[in-house]
């Protein structure tokens, strides 16, 4: 009933492969309302930390989640870069030393990584960003664990919170980033950072599913 | 796509390597990280002036590093953010001992890699400042966005600092040189056609044959608003009426006119986009004493223009004037 | 067809009309019959030099007017010769006393018009002098056809010229310094894109989506061959090749690499091309000394490349890094 | 059985409204083979021209024609506007003075302004070029001269053998001009300058046709 190293190691993998899979949606979503560039960004971040892996091996989850966050941060550019620097770089803090994470554990490391991004970004619910995809995700996972489900249906509930609170971006008019620029003319399409949180929680949910 | 290229993804650093094998006399190009900077970098007691974006917008910024303008410039991926650790890089290059300023475009990728790398290069002991360059009116409601985008004032911003760094001036004085730039420069942008991002290569967006896109930003964001095709009388009219209703100058006073060309317009193009912005400006009582045409801050291949008014002074005069030895701008020397 | 214009045929006169308005410390603008020329034209004692040829290449002539190069240019309709009126109206006006010279690229409309304008000077008592720029290599067989095209050594051509006669050169000096580059330059030009001439208002050729113009002219003359699109360093292979097996010169010679822009390609598309041009010379053994990277011949709005070569010996070297200041190029000034 | 002096202004009329509607088929031949500029070049010329027209009302043939081929000259440019100019100074040289032609002034006057055209662009017969219509046309005009044909016949006969030439040219490499830098790539066009050398002379035979 816990996050291994191991599980760790294997959801970024599997988040690579499944940015590198949407980079061209991401970009055609980035396209409508921004510059096009938040797939390529994300497939080259991530490639970028699939390079690291072999050095992670045998380290801490706390490593792993800094070296991914760093990694980001000198490689993905644009607003993206900083953001999922910060969401790893936070959760590498709260998981220092930790080989394996409980339910517990990956709510206090995921709701501090939401908060960072919220620190460096400044977006509030509704501003048509990542934050909506991230911020309804921790709140699921700890009502969920409050409910005393398993670790698994927790992050079944996150990815879906996720996925709710991505859609819901559609409709918005952008308060923050790029897509702000557009005014009105930013309602009608989905936000692609959303997209990409989405994206990357419901990676941990079907990695870990047998945690 | 019908861009000169090889792969898509090497466009940056090849591009790099072609700045390097062009003006190693001028400029020195590190790679991983990426950044451009002055062949003689630090210069000892001068003010550091690094600046740094998206690529695609050449020569901003690579192109206008070099005596009396940047001693730095960081490119990111075709119109992303350069990251912090090319940033820091580049900052500890060019510190000579006076602290560096960092010029920044209006961007929320920009604003946030620009403050890690200040942060990090402040616990190293080196004194950095930071200037966000926001000039773009096409951006309305303001309040509600993530700010004006930072266009055509920026190559002003980096000429005139470049001269007062290079006039010795302290690093709180080209601060304030930068602030005024800030202040009293305002820019809008059209597009006639898209631009093509390399590793997409499609067009961002799709312009019938028959219209325009009016307030558009440099990285092919959509614009203020879509519309037929006009003459370029009155595409500059359009053009020109927002920045003047924004602008904190009046009639009589002394304004630099810019005219830009997106990267798909060529000069012949832009006299003509000229010669309507600067009639408009006499119209208005504004004397032009500096003018500057051509592509100085492109959109890859968008055919386009933006025109930029910034009032001038007697102080910015003399700073627009004083020489300058870049691979994008040159005079004097 | 989309172009930041007002009336097609209108684009010439309202181009004018903005240099005019941009650069009244450097050149004045003569309406009917239609040139550009120095604003302190003539120069006592100083050789006269005139261009032109047909519009839409801009900086071309126009741009180049000012201290250090030419002393006036005759703008003709979009890709056509001027008229012999023009060309003897700028020719009388810039007549200092040492005579004047015709810099002509090998166009059979440029040459008709210039002969009949030097012909039409000289009975009024000017000493005038011409030479034909023909250095295109696209153009084969040249002795079965009016021969190589004139394009991009005529830029350096008129920096050069434009020097030695600031430097007090007779006529027959800059002639001689003409015909060196004349004899020296060697180019070769491509078209990803066909040019829309704005009084046609329809691309002068169709180049599919994977398909590129090889040998072509700036004109939207159809080249020496269509092929299949390739990446750009296979391009520069085959622009560089036949300049290269033409060139009057041999490793260890000193040259200028000159990566010219068609007017729709983008200075971060030029550089990539520069870097490739530059490991051929290497690779043949030729230095690179100088180099010159821009669009300054340019096709209208086609999207393109050309590349220059130019043999520099030590007065070449001087004259070209004489102070320049014109509208379009300006260095040391 | 002779041009009058009106009969020529009304030449030049006919002649700058075919150049008109034939301006895009004109610049349509120049695209296939040159740059696209032939049709406009010969219609701006012949716009000017018209403007002379009022001051020519009482002129002799010679200032008609001189004065058109000055104008020309100074507004047609490229090629175009030399060879043309050159034609028309040439036919004014020969006619000056006189207020109508005869079959045999005319070809006098032609013949001079072919000539002129040669002598300026150096073309031979086959180059290529506007001379491929315009000597043909002088043969013809002659030839039906010393058959004792009429002047409407052999102006008929000159644009016919006009006509001729200019079809005769589309297989051809070009040799003279720009057409000529296309090498092979040349043949398969009609030479733009023999087709508006054609036009010219036809709208010549229509408009003298009761002379
Ligand atoms: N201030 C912000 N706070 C949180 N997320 C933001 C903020 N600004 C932008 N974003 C997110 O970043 C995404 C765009 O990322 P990306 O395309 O990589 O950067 P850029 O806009 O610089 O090109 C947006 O879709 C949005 O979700
Ligand atoms: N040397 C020459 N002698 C006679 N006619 C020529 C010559 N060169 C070109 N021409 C004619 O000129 C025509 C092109 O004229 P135009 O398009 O006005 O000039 P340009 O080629 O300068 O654009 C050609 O079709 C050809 O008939
Ligand atoms: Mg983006
Ligand atoms: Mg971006
Ligand atoms: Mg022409
Ligand atoms: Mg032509």
């Amino acid at each position: 009933m816990s996050i291994s190293r191991d599980d760790v190691l294997d959801w970024i993998q599997v988040t690579a492969g499944i940015l590198k899979e949407n980079r061209d949606y991401l970009i055609k979503l980035d396209a409508a309302i921004g510059d096009a560039d938040h797939g390529a960004n994300m497939d080259r971040g991530f490639k970028a930390v699939m390079g690291k892996l072999p050095e992670l091996a045998d380290k801490d989850i706390g490593t792993i989640f800094k070296t991914t966050g760093m990694t980001l941060l000198s490689t993905v550019g644009g607003a993206g870069g900083p953001l999922y620097g910060t969401l790893y770089l936070q959760m590498g803090m709260k998981s220092a030393g930790k080989m394996d994470l409980t339910l517990e554990d990956w709510i206090v490391a995921l709701q501090a990584a939401v908060e960072g991004v919220v620190m460096r970004g400044k977006a509030e619910l509704g501003d048509k960003t990542m934050v909506d995809a991230l911020s309804p995700a921790v709140e699921a996972l700890k009502e969920a664990s409050s409910n005393g489900r398993s670790l698994s249906e927790a992050l079944e509930y996150s990815a879906k919170a996720a996925e709710e609170g991505m859609t819901a971006t559609i409709p918005w008019v952008a308060k923050k980033g790029r897509a702000s620029y557009l005014g009105e003319r930013s309602a009608g399409h989905q936000d692609p950072g959303a997209t990409s949180s989405y994206l990357i929680l419901q990676a941990a949910a079907d990695t870990w599913k047998d945690c | 796509m019908k861009k000169f290229i090889n792969d898509p993804e090497m466009v940056v650093k090849e591009e790099l390597e072609g700045v390097a094998l062009a003006h190693p006399d001028l400029v020195k190009v590190n790679f991983d990280p990426d950044f451009v900077y002055r062949a003689d970098a630090p210069v000892k007691g001068k003010v550091g002036l690094l600046s740094g974006g998206g690529s695609g917008h050449e020569p901003m910024h690579g192109g206008f590093v070099g005596y009396g303008m940047l001693d730095a410039a960081c490119p990111g991926a075709v119109f992303s953010s350069p990251t912090p650790d090319q940033m820091l890089e580049a900052t500890k290059m060019i510190d000579g001992g006076a602290g560096v300023l960092h010029i920044v475009k209006n961007y929320t990728g920009d604003i946030m890699n620009f403050e890690m790398a200040a942060d990090l290069a402040k616990a190293e002991g080196i004194n950095v400042e930071a200037v966000v360059i926001d000039d773009d009116v096409a951006v309305q409601d303001s309040l509600y966005t993530a700010g004006r985008r930072g266009v055509g004032s920026t190559v002003l911003a980096e000429k005139v600092c470049g001269a007062a760094a290079e006039l010795g001036r302290s690093l709180s004085e080209v601060v304030d040189v930068c602030i005024k730039v800030k202040g009293w420069g305002r820019s809008m942008g059209m597009a006639l056609t898209s631009c093509t991002v390399p590793h997409v290569g499609t067009p961002t967006f799709d312009l019938p044959e028959d219209e325009m896109e009016i307030g558009v930003g440099i990285h092919g964001e959509p614009g203020r608003k879509r519309m037929e095709l006009k003459p370029a009388d009155e595409i500059v009219e359009m053009l020109m009426e927002p920045i003047i209703s924004d602008l904190p100058y009046k009639a009589g006073d002394n304004v630099l006119l810019f005219v830009n060309g997106m990267g798909g317009t060529p000069p012949i193009e832009l006299y003509i986009a000229y010669r309507k912005a600067h009639q408009i400006c006499e119209q208005h009582g504004l004397n032009v004493v500096r003018n500057f045409i051509g592509p100085y801050i492109t959109s890859l291949d968008m055919a386009g223009v933006s025109i930029t008014l910034l009032k001038m002074d007697e102080d910015l005069l003399t700073l627009w004037d004083h020489p300058v030895l870049t691979p994008g701008l040159r005079w004097g020397k």
